[in-house]
């Protein structure tokens, strides 16, 4: 996976053209990686609670 | 005069070769392990290489080698470097590699890894000029042959003021000259035009690309070149790749085309040459369509500022000429100063101020083309003849007869007379033959969206020079071999101007052999075939060699058959008594003869005053016939001047800004004419590209980046054979008096006036509207008749 | 297992709840400022859309709705910093030591909760570094206001231009996710109705946010 | 960047279009779909494209040639050299319109080899773009053309977004205005699109000219039959009679009943990413009685809108003067 789009100026020297769009992939997974741990984390914390009582 | 061969059409020896293919370029000649080389162009306008890693490159199977900028000796600066670690502009060759083939080369190139440091860079030379501007070279912004490369920046003022006015501004010039009182001669003008101007660059567009070929055997350099010149080449380029000129075998004997820019040795021809030395291999370069507009040559652009008087009667009093030269990124030719030149011979006003500028732009060489600064600046002022025409409510055929020069006429600083100038009689028969009288009365008539346009145009160009040597050898058989070092550029004047040293002898054609094309074949030291000159210089050489062969024959014959040589004449194939034609030798039976007696019949003593080049190939010659030799040491009272004029009719198209040429005539004041036929194709080609400058070419460079826009036919535009129209051709046909045998030459302005004559044609077809620019793109016409402002500034250069 | 998923804690009782606004309801987002969310929102939404569908190969014209959407970001975000300095109070969305404090869940928060504002400040970077390097780009792409300029910065600037716009972009996509997923948690549902309707009852008030800190002791009264 | 070197590539000669299908389907993006190979064969001279194989079309002779169809309207197969079709007789009976453009397309050399399927497929001619700049047409980030002193004479008055390009395509103007439909064939079948649909602009689609995906092949124009022996009208003005692109071009097809025009279709080349068809022209011109004044007022309409470039506003007068024309001599 590259980190940058990569391209060549007027002069045919490389210059970074933005992002990699394979990271756009990373960012919803990131999202979606931290719903799931909250989620756990939640159920969790919540079965604790109800234990709790 | 009538001559036996002059005046009459023949078919030249090579013309076979050329229509059926077999005739070898440069490109088609193959050695024993010969490699290929291809170039790594610069990808920047204007940068310091900084490094170099070929390593990867080199390490590819079938690389055999490289050359770099380190290893070559380049010419002194400003002149064009053969590799660069400074590369002005982009395509300039950085160095050169060389694989079995040119694919495995290409792809070598690919994995060298160049570090670029970038530098200021221009392609604008009144950019160059302003107080702050940038410079195209790290060393000045300012040379040229006679102009020491300097910084020369014009001040704020300067530019301020013609901003002010609408001028260009006109700081101070790199040359300048003047004669007679300006103000005062303006002074008595009845209209004065005081006019911006630009003439853009075009391409050369040889149709053979610069390709060469070399390798070394036996210590010496073989080279297989394309060039329009033959011995003129060989010092220059073997003084490129740093040998004595007899080390050098070069070998040229077709051209595709050169205009100018083959005249003489140009530095890329030397890089076969040295990578072969340095690998050990037959060495080919061949350089592709593409890039020739790299490695190519264009023809130099002006910007300019231009002041005309013109008293009632129609004369040119005065004129007032600066001139800003755009040089590409070397030092390139003086077209700024050859401008002055048709303005003060063809419209002789008595007073004239020239001043000029050559300036460095990041783009590739600059020299000269067809005509360089008289062409161009012709299609600057006619149109402004017309306009004083127009206004003075004068003929326009009148008033240019009015201020034509004559015979006798000088022009320039200097006062130089010119040999002859029949630009009159040029005029009359064009006007005669074109039915001007009817055909002006065209002018203005519509027909749906198209309007008429007639116009005449004329330029001007030198024809010829003196000095050089001329070599025939008359052989034991009686052949007439004529040595020429005059190259082929494909006007056949490679033999036009041989078939002089026939007429004198008065040789049958088919007894001639016209030795050229290969330095092994023992040629004079002629002048390169370009600058309108070979009809007049190689004229004179191959008269005063046959002249020194006809004396010989006489003197022989005196010797063998008793009295005295100026009793003999010959007939072409034998020397005889006047007054007993029996008495005679054969021409063999005299080489023969030649041959015994030694000496300088056949070339064993020879004279002191000839090139050491020619008395190389004399001395090889040497018992082999009779050898006529000899330098030119002619009288010549002047400069040698070619004139032509052009009549045109087209018709313009309002709704598309197109034009249709409908008929185009030109005459040519060329002195006797030598070969009708190619004449005729000379005026018509030169007139296609004369069309080509006026309304179609041009070079185009992205300003931010300093990229090449026009790098294709497509993109550059010359004209195609849809866009001419008929042509038909004459000329005035009345003989130099220091031309051997009347001629002088014509190549230039036969494009010259073709130009001028289209661009006031359009002119003429919008009701007087100059636009003060070539080319004149329809985009151009379409915007004046719709009263929109035009794309570019007025003195905006290498746009579309 | 049925508390796994979020939206089961919706129980039909509270969209009754959410309706009535009680009298002593505290409002915890002012109209303005609801306004503000939902419209930066929205246009983030449409902005994230036509950048990154494109992308990912959904083909329609969407530079204009882009550069549009982004003018109406710029205006919404210049409001919001207008509005957060003149009207609100800025420093209740400053961080402070003392914000770690809740994860032991020992205190309550102020008028935010430490994840509120950290959700916030991800945002305002974000948001921040797209409009600035949006708003630059604008002079690469043709609207009536300006000469497309490209050679506004070398290559290599507009490069990093381009890193960070996407930067913002791919930041934005997680942090969209994240607000969503958090904004309809059943438990956090009185923000939800706090940035529709703007209040929240008292009881919510004190049951989430240390009434001391909010709304503040001279108004809880 | 100067290389001009063609590079080593494989070849694949298929003799059906099924051949080349699974061809292309099987090499992917390594490959390059090439008929006449005149828009190529620069690209890849120059190494701006970089291909492992050319899958050459030439040898699938289905595609070739014309065929009347059932309606009355013909079918022309893709790989039918432009010249063939400038001199069909069917072609030039019916359909003139297409033909004349098609023997204006380049010189007849380019014709000999061009084929028709290729010359509306081309890629555009910006000169930044062909040498090979990386712009936004060529995945960078950049337009080298519309910029404040981009060389842009030949570049769009309409439609740019980001990219300013225009169509180079002489047959494609004409192909719009005769309603053609183009078929094309992919790994998933056959597909037909209306020609105007078939051209695609930078807003949508700022890497190609049309809607054709990775692996399909255009094989035919359909031409329907509603067209047919209209009065046509087509001109294209380029800076050279021969091998040159045109500044502008206009291809009109009219329906007349005496002196009132029925039925219009005017479609204008090189102002804009694709064949731009003037409706709002189209709507205003039937049920006229043709005049020189419709036609000049037609020609006014026609560039409403018109958004030039520093180089290119002179396409404005010409555009009106072109479609004034077409209405005047169709």
């Amino acid at each position: 996976m590259d980190l940058f789009r990569y391209g060549h100026d007027a002069w045919g020297r490389e210059v970074i053209n933005g992002l990699s769009w394979d990271l756009l992939g990373l960012a919803v997974g990131l999202g979606f990686a931290v719903i799931a741990v909250h989620w756990v984390w939640r159920a969790v914390a919540r079965t604790g609670r109800k234990g709790g009582h | 005069m009538a001559y036996k061969l002059l005046g009459r059409d023949f078919t030249p020896p090579d013309v076979v070769a050329k229509v059926t293919g077999r005739a070898k370029y440069a490109e088609d000649f193959r050695a024993e392990g010969m490699v290929f080389c291809r170039l790594l162009a610069s990808s920047m306008p204007h940068a310091r290489v900084r490094s170099i890693d070929v390593s990867e490159a080199l390490a590819m199977p079938g690389v055999v080698g490289v050359l770099l900028p380190e290893e070559v000796s380049n010419p002194p600066a400003p002149s064009a470097p053969i590799l660069t670690l400074e590369p002005q502009y982009i395509g300039a060759p950085i160095l050169a590699l060389a694989a079995e083939d040119e694919t495995t080369a290409q792809d070598a190139l690919e994995k060298v890894k160049i570090e670029y440091e970038p530098l200021p860079f221009t392609l604008d030379p009144l950019q160059s000029l302003r107080p702050d501007g940038p410079n195209a070279r790290t060393d000045g912004n300012v040379a040229a042959a006679g102009v020491a490369l300097q910084t020369l920046k014009w001040t704020e003022e300067d530019f301020r003021a013609a901003e002010r006015e609408g001028r260009m501004p006109t700081g101070q010039p790199a040359q300048e000259w003047s004669v007679g009182d300006l103000e005062a001669a303006f002074a008595k003008a009845k209209v004065i035009y005081d006019e911006p101007f630009v003439t853009a660059s075009l391409s050369h567009h040889s149709m053979e690309p610069r390709s060469c070929m070399s390798y070394w055997q036996n210590g010496k350099c073989f080279v297989y070149g394309s060039t329009q010149s033959q011995s003129y080449v060989v010092p220059s380029l073997a003084r490129l790749i740093g040998i004595q000129p007899e080390e050098l075998v070069y070998i040229a004997e077709f051209c595709g085309g050169g205009f100018g820019s083959k005249g003489g040795a140009y530095p890329l021809m030397a890089i076969p040459a040295l990578l072969s030395k340095k690998i050990n291999r037959p060495v080919m370069l061949r350089v592709s369509r593409a890039e020739e507009y790299y490695h190519g040559s264009a023809r130099n652009g002006f910007q300019g500022q231009i002041k005309l008087g013109f008293a009632a009667d129609g004369r040119m009093v005065a004129a007032d000429l600066y001139i800003v030269q755009e040089n590409g990124a070397y030092e390139s030719f003086w077209d700024f100063r050859n401008a002055a030149d048709t303005l003060s011979l063809v419209y002789q006003p008595e007073a004239m101020r020239w001043r000029g500028v050559p300036v460095f732009t990041n783009s590739p060489l600059r020299t000269a083309q067809r005509g360089p600064g008289y062409n161009q600046i012709a299609a600057v002022i006619e149109p402004l003849v017309d306009r004083a025409a127009r206004d003075l409510n004068l003929d326009r055929v009148a008033i240019r007869k009015l201020n034509a020069p004559q015979t006798g006429s000088t022009f320039g600083p200097e006062r130089t007379p010119v040999t002859s100038a029949y630009l009159r009689e040029a005029l009359d028969q064009g006007a005669a033959l074109f039915n001007w009288e009817e055909k002006r009365l065209l002018s203005g008539r519509r027909n749906g969206s198209k309007v008429t346009g007639v116009a005449v145009g004329q330029a001007f160009h030198p024809a010829g020079f003196s000095g050089f040597d001329g070599l025939v050898r008359i052989a034991p058989d009686g052949k007439l071999h004529i040595h020429t070092g005059v190259g082929n550029l494909g006007t056949f004047s490679h033999s036009g101007t041989a078939r002089i040293a026939a007429e004198v002898l008065k040789y049958d054609w088919e007894n001639c052999v016209v030795e050229r094309g290969d330095t092994r074949k023992h040629l004079p030291w002629n002048l390169g075939q370009f600058g309108s000159n070979t009809s007049f210089t190689m004229g004179r050489t191959n008269y005063v060699a046959a002249m020194d062969a006809l004396a010989k024959l006489k003197e022989i014959a005196a010797r063998q058959l008793g009295g005295a040589p100026d009793d003999y004449e010959v007939d072409g194939t034998k020397v005889f008594h006047r007054r007993n034609p029996g008495r005679s030798i054969t021409y063999a039976e005299a080489a023969q003869l030649a041959v015994k007696l030694g000496g300088k019949y056949s070339g064993q003593e020879l004279p002191a005053d000839i090139n050491p080049m020619t008395r190389a190939s004399a001395a090889a010659l040497a018992g082999t016939g009779l050898i006529g030799v000899a330098k030119d040491t002619l009288p010549i009272n002047g400069q040698p001047a070619a004139f032509a004029v052009a009549f045109i009719q087209i018709e313009l198209d309002l709704e598309t800004g197109k034009h249709r040429i409908v008929d185009y005539l030109a005459v040519a004041d060329c002195g006797t004419v030598i070969h009708p036929m190619g004449l005729e194709t000379q005026i018509k080609g030169g007139a296609v590209q004369g069309f080509g400058m006026a309304c179609l070419e041009h070079i185009v460079y992205d300003p931010q980046n300093g990229l090449p826009a026009s790098v294709s036919f497509y993109q550059a535009k010359p004209p195609s054979y849809e866009d001419i129209g008929e042509m038909r051709a004459a000329a005035v046909d009345r003989p130099d008096p220091d031309g051997a045998l009347g001629t002088k030459g014509i190549g230039e302005p036969i494009m010259g006036c073709a130009a001028a004559a289209l661009v006031c044609a359009i002119s003429d077809a919008l009701g007087g509207h100059v636009f003060n620019r070539t080319p004149i793109k329809p985009d151009m016409i379409l915007n004046h008749l719709a009263g929109r402002a035009q794309s570019h500034g007025p003195l905006a250069v290498n746009t579309q | 297992m049925a508390a796994n998923y979020p939206l089961d804690d919706a129980r039909p009782a509270d969209a009754a709840r959410d309706a009535a606004r009680p009298g002593d309801a505290i409002e915890r987002h002012a109209t303005p400022d609801r306004w503000f969310h939902w419209i930066t929102a929205l246009t983030m939404l449409v902005l994230l859309a036509t950048g990154l569908l494109p992308v990912v190969g959904v083909r329609f014209a969407w530079v204009e709705i882009h550069w549009i959407a982004g003018l109406v970001l710029v205006a919404a975000v210049l409001w919001h910093v207008v509005r957060a300095l003149g009207w609100q109070q800025p420093r209740a969305m400053g961080l402070r030591w003392r914000d770690l404090r809740e994860l032991t869940a020992r205190e309550r928060p102020g008028k935010y909760s430490l994840a509120q504002k950290l959700m916030h400040h991800a945002f305002a970077a974000a948001l921040l570094v797209a409009v600035v390097t949006g708003s630059l780009m604008l002079v690469k792409v043709q609207t009536p206001f300006l000469e497309r300029n490209p050679y506004l910065f070398s290559e290599r600037t507009w490069g990093v231009i381009h890193v960070l716009h996407d930067l913002s972009a791919l930041l934005a996509v997680t942090l969209v996710i994240l607000h969503v997923y958090f904004a309809l948690l059943p438990e956090k549902r009185m923000y939800l109705r706090a940035m529709t309707k703007g209040w929240m009852t008292r009881a919510e008030a004190r049951e989430h946010h240390d009434p001391e800190r909010w709304p503040g002791p001279e108004r809880d009264e | 960047m100067l290389r001009d070197v063609m590079p080593h590539f494989e070849l694949y000669q298929p003799d059906s279009l099924e051949g080349a299908l699974e061809l292309a389907e099987r090499l992917g993006p390594d490959a390059w779909l090439v008929a006449g190979g005149q828009d190529t064969y620069d690209w890849l001279k120059n190494r701006t494209r970089r291909v492992a194989a050319l899958i050459d079309l030439t040898g699938i002779e289905a595609l070739k040639g014309v065929r009347e169809r059932e309606d009355g309207g013909l079918e022309i197969g893709a790989l039918t050299t432009l010249t063939q079709l400038e001199r069909d007789p069917l072609v030039r009976e019916r359909f003139g319109l297409l033909a004349a453009a098609a023997g204006r397309v380049a010189a007849p050399q380019i014709r000999n080899v061009g084929t028709l399927g290729g010359n509306l497929c081309q890629d555009t001619r910006c000169w930044y773009y062909r040498g090979g700049v990386d712009c936004y047409r060529a995945g960078g980030n950049m337009c080298y053309a519309d910029t404040p002193q981009g060389q842009n004479r030949e570049h769009a008055i309409f439609g740019a977004s980001r990219c300013v390009a225009v169509s180079p395509s002489d047959t494609a103007p004409a192909v719009v205005a005769l309603d053609a439909a183009m078929v094309v064939h992919g790994p998933r079948g056959e597909r037909v699109i209306p020609a105007q649909r078939f051209f695609v602009g930078p807003a949508k689609n700022i890497r190609r000219m049309t809607v054709l995906a990775p692996g399909e092949i255009l094989t035919a124009v359909r031409l329907p039959a509603a067209w047919a022996g209209a009065r046509f009208y087509f001109e294209k003005v380029a800076d050279r009679q021969v091998w040159d692109f045109a500044l502008l071009s206009v291809a009109a097809a009219l329906r007349m009943e005496g002196d009132v025009i029925r039925d219009a279709r005017i479609v204008c080349g090189a102002v804009e990413c694709v064949p731009r068809r003037l409706q709002e022209v189209e709507r205003a011109l039937i049920g006229q009685v043709r005049s020189e004044e419709l036609a000049a007022s037609a020609g006014e309409l026609a560039v409403e809108g018109a958004r030039p470039l520093n180089f290119n506003h002179f396409k404005m007068p010409l555009m009106a003067n072109l479609v004034r024309r077409a209405i005047r001599e169709a």
